[in-house]
């Protein structure tokens, strides 16, 4: 065990996979001489050369594209997006052809790629660079949407992702990155599609994902205080979701709170909590409620933007709301 | 090299160019182009009758780009197309029997039934597509590219795209990186002209398609797309030119589609003249024909024999691809993942 | 009343609002000498010129932020994507620019701006044709999502949008084209943002937009054969979505299914089922249960595209299993 | 014309490839260059004390082309930038308190603190943002430019893009439907060599930049984006061109950013050398007062007086946005729509 970064994690994961494999390599913008716009793969350049660590010129589509034909061909591409922000321009090629294709060609052509980067607010970027898409991603047949909250997982789950003959869509936060955790060295590979149980509680469910899942340990530290005993529960994988660990927790605690950073609208909270209707329906002492991201574009302000995301005294108040303590 | 029988006294070939054709090869580019002409024509038919469904894009007039790319390309390079892929795929050498039950949604079909018309796939003939949104197989032929270039191995990826599709952002993205990294990529326009009921000049400020790589550095040529043995010829040249290590090209084959945009498009917007003149003035099979009879290489009975042969063939292709059943019903699930992960979606046949 | 057919409902809509307000144009593919792929604007070249229905290029992500520069300019562009499944290309000029440049230009910039066109799965055009992004575009906040489901609304609704200073998502369905029904002539308009009980019913609350308002009012018809009297309610407008009028709904008949055509996986089922249970909790007796499409890329077979889709006999199956008679 | 006081026998002012400009407007250009100088250099220093916050990216250095291009247009000509907007947004004569509390994130920021850095939008100005996402401003600038098409305005675009911005396919789409249809548009790359940490050629196949129109007929120029009377002379005659009728035109300025790309980038993949080569030797604001200097119109004293004016006057500004308070939290929900619908979202301050 290593207490390292979120970011040297991720590092870690990127180059013990391109070591063991050499169809791996990574691509995007600024991630070779500049080591990676937010230095996650710092030395990457170095250590593996120009050939399998490429930067590229500002396209989302035709980068996105290429990685696509080149997982096709065989090889197994991990395609940085400086931000998830921009790959909305190459949303086409996830969902068109990555997601699509193995289907499509009736079996034919995996797309085993990993499309990575940071995604969400991080911090004063303004409308245009904060913006949470792992609803629309989880939406999406053929992908596999993974998002972790800590240094561990980021490696356990990258590693896993890169492995994956699937299209996986990699959201990480750039808050989080200089995030320090215990990280097994070497080997360690966390399953795809497996939550995980950050904090055990009796109280109340806190589901919630990426940054959130701290922002949910803190408030279970808050209502630990006051006597609720909330259980924190990280999906780690979005899709497809582990609902079973979901709805255990929940048969146990018969209350839950969702809490994500995106919009509320058909969001990720919506779906879990339209499936704990449909299979926990009768353990709910109470409805489960949603903490999200407010319905607006993020300003730029420091005020506004700390009021549009969820913050932990919200969690609080959902989860006494939820407890009928409020 | 088979002789002339007919003229001892004349090559036993077509010469294009400098190039000389022996005849084999001129009837194997032949038959293939008015195989796929009688394929698309039964095509058409079976959607008239319903039996095929949604979009269905025919190449009748554009089988020389087809057959004439193919003979010029290695079974080991890859090539990418629209939705327009037929002609492609039966040029590439795939079974016409899978394709057309991939047309009639069968089980048997080229993807199982999957695809159809549009999302054509052969992998172990490196036909990786067959694409419904218009542009996106050129960033993706860009990867194919890419991973040649990777490896270092020695393939080229044919990417085609229409005088429509290259109007699309994505398309300069990938000029622009396949310029920038050197890779090798023959982007291959055929330009008929029309991108549904738009004519190139409403739609293009520059209709030179050919110089659309200026810009990105890219050589263009343009080309007869009507004329088997110019495409052949050309496109030797052009994936020599990638092959070689000199980067992308770009190849504009001017050519014309006989039939409207997809099967439920009546062409309204073209004058019967201007259909006339490319159909019975320059089609690829006719001129062919024709230069083969002229060079003493073959008659016109000869080749109304074949066209009855393969006219037999065709039906026989789409009678046996009929009789195949629809895919079995689980198929729905399978191939959404290479590695599914158990106990989680989809959930077959699930209600709430 | 005249009896036409959805497509010259909107037909007339668009034609009405240009020569109302000569600002307003059309833009699209094909949109102008072809009359349309899907003949929407039949005549309209004609009648109002080149200059005010204008074919495009292939180029969606251009022309759609062409079309938003122009609303900024002060012109009321109605964009036309031929099909909403090319609009993923343009994504990022919908989302990041019309959608949030009143808010990040500071109450500066309107975009009132239509963007339209057929959404959903046609008829055996396989997986890249048949995407329904509804969800997607209802999560984000700046635009409104309108979706008719027959030509009276969607005659009342594109009039609306045309007139409305946001940006406004409109969605149709090609299999509703061709749909005869009663639509006023001339002036007719139909608030954004409001329901619509397309069958009163007690028992049972069947939500559905778009084509799935047609397959619930034929299952609620099968409903009624077994004693069943099921309620059909149609939100018209998807965000913002009126879920007074569905609460209410689900107030008096304690049960409720939701229908759609696109995937599961936080769809506007989800976003219904959440919102019932945070605010219609002890009203209900059963738990929401959701109809949607198959969580799988739309196969061309016609066998696998029929499974694919959601089924009247699936919508009658929930509402069975929903009120424990099945 | 004011005349040349120091020379009564020089001219009373400077002329360039047959332009000549007067003293007032060399000093305006002049004032205003330094003056966006001591603004950015402000922001950079609030930046370090944290009190701005995000992404903020200067633009010393490039104030020619601002400048330049503000004098070589009209007020009722539409400007969009990208996010490296301050210079442009002061340069078009914006309240520069109001540009500075939006860095701030005041509530009398020009957006109301609601875009910040990257989105500066001052519509009595037309100036149409500001724009976050690399390359997003060219087909919304299309757009401004059709309008006028449509209403047969006399307005021109000036639509601004990176080195790095102008490899993003929606740029492509826009050339060719600008070309198509003969939109007032200038196109202007600011080509200051580096996207980034990126620099032109490591991201470009064809870094003559002012080519990039080529392929869709559309001319191009390159000019000294470190003089500002090329800057004005060649813009004029640029958006004279798309006035007149003629189409669009691509205008490429050469030009340096002195400082990271932004302000958390060190630029450690430039020389000291290179950035000094620039810095001392190319200076667009030296090099205009040398110009004004050797022709006696302004001595060295009055320029060194005018920068402790303008340092002043940034330094009152700084302190009367710092003075604002932040936006009223109310602000959070405003803006979202112009035409809400009652009852509907957003719900303020729900749970639930
Ligand atoms: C992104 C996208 N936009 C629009 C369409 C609809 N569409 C299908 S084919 C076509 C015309 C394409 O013309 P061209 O590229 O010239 O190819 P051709 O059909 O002539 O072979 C259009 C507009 C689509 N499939 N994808
Ligand atoms: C679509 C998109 N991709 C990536 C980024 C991240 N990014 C911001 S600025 C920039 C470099 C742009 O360089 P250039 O166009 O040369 O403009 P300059 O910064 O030099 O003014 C990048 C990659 C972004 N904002 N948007
Ligand atoms: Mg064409
Ligand atoms: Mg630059």
């Amino acid at each position: 065990m290593n207490k390292i970064t979120y970011r040297e994690a991720l590092n870690q994961a990127m180059c013990e996979e391109m070591e063991r494999d050499e169809r791996v390599f990574l691509m995007g913008e600024e991630v070779a001489e500049y080591n990676g716009a937010y230095k996650v793969s710092q030395g990457m350049l170095d250590k593996f050369g120009p050939k399998r660590v490429i930067d590229t010129p500002i396209t989302e589509l035709g980068f996105a594209g290429l990685g696509v034909g080149a997982a096709m061909a065989g090889l197994r591409p991990i395609i940085e997006f400086m931000t998830w922000n921009f790959a909305i321009l190459a949303m086409d090629q996830i969902v068109n052809a990555a997601a699509k294709m193995l289907y499509m060609s009736g079996g034919m052509y995996k797309v085993p790629i990993v499309f990575r980067g940071a995604g969400g607010s991080a911090a004063r970027v303004a409308a245009q660079h904060s913006q949470a898409l792992e609803n629309w991603m989880a939406n999406i047949p053929g992908l596999k949407v993974v998002m972790p909250s800590n240094p561990a997982d980021a490696k356990g789950l990258l590693k896993s992702a890169i492995r994956d003959d699937d299209p996986v869509v990699f959201i990480e936060n750039e808050i989080n990155y200089g995030d320090i955790g215990e990280v097994p060295a070497g080997e360690y590979l966390i399953p795809l599609g497996k939550a995980d149980v950050k904090r055990p509680g009796k109280d109340i469910t806190l589901v919630a994902h990426s940054r959130m899942t701290g922002f949910a340990l803190a408030a279970a530290e808050e209502l630990a205080k006051q006597g609720i005993d909330a259980e924190v529960v990280d999906p780690r994988t979005i899709r497809p979701l582990d609902e079973e660990t979901i709805l255990r927790s929940v048969a146990k605690t018969n209350h839950c709170v969702v809490i994500e950073e995106g919009w509320r609208f058909a969001g990720i909270g919506a779906e879990i909590s339209a499936r704990i209707m449909e299979r926990g329906f009768d353990d709910l002492d109470a409805p489960v409620l949603r903490v999200t991201g407010k319905d607006v574009p993020m300003a730029y302000a420091a005020n506004l933007e700390a009021m549009t995301l969820p913050s932990v005294a919200e969690i609080v108040e959902a989860a006494r709301v939820s407890l009928n303590r409020a | 090299m088979a002789t002339n029988t007919n003229h001892p006294d004349k090559p036993a070939g077509l010469e294009f160019e400098g190039r000389t054709h022996s005849l084999d090869t001129l009837h194997e580019m032949h038959d293939m182009m008015l195989f796929i002409r009688r394929f698309e024509e039964k095509a058409g038919q079976l959607y008239g009758l319903k039996k095929i469904g949604g979009f269905c894009h025919l190449c009748n007039g554009q089988e020389a780009v087809c057959v004439g790319m193919q003979h010029a390309s290695r079974p080991t390079d890859y090539v990418l197309t629209s939705y327009r892929d037929h002609g492609h795929v039966l040029a590439r050498g795939s079974d016409p029997t899978a394709v057309m039950a991939e047309l009639l949604g069968r089980a048997g079909g080229i993807v199982k039934g999957k695809g159809g018309s549009m999302h054509m796939f052969d992998i172990e003939r490196n036909f990786a597509g067959g694409n419904g949104i218009v542009g996106e197989q050129v960033p993706i032929g860009l990867g194919f590219g890419f991973s040649s270039w990777y490896r270092g191995d020695d393939r080229v990826t044919l990417c085609v795209m229409g005088d429509g599709g290259v109007n699309q952002g994505g398309v300069y993205e990938s000029f622009n990186m396949a310029a920038l990294w050197k890779l090798p990529v023959v982007f291959v326009i055929e330009n008929n002209q029309y991108a549904m009921g738009t004519s190139l000049d409403r739609a293009s400020a520059e209709t030179h398609l050919f110089k659309r790589g200026i810009s990105f550095k890219i050589p263009g040529m343009q080309i007869d797309g009507m004329d088997v043995l110019a495409v052949e010829k050309h496109m030797r040249e052009a994936i020599e030119h990638a092959r070689s290590g000199q980067g992308p090209i770009l190849v504009e084959a001017i050519t014309y589609r006989y039939r409207g945009h997809s099967m439920s498009d009546p062409a309204t917007y073209r004058t019967r003249e201007e259909v006339d003149e490319w159909r019975t003035g320059r089609d690829p099979i006719a001129r062919l024909e024709n230069q083969m009879i002229e060079a003493g290489l073959a008659t016109a009975d000869e080749f109304k024999q074949k066209d009855r042969e393969i006219k037999k063939r065709v039906n026989a292709i789409a009678k046996a691809a009929e009789a195949q059943p629809e895919p079995d019903p689980s198929e729905l699930w399978t191939d959404v993942y290479a590695n599914p992960i158990e106990g989680a979606y989809p959930y077959p046949g699930k209600v709430g």
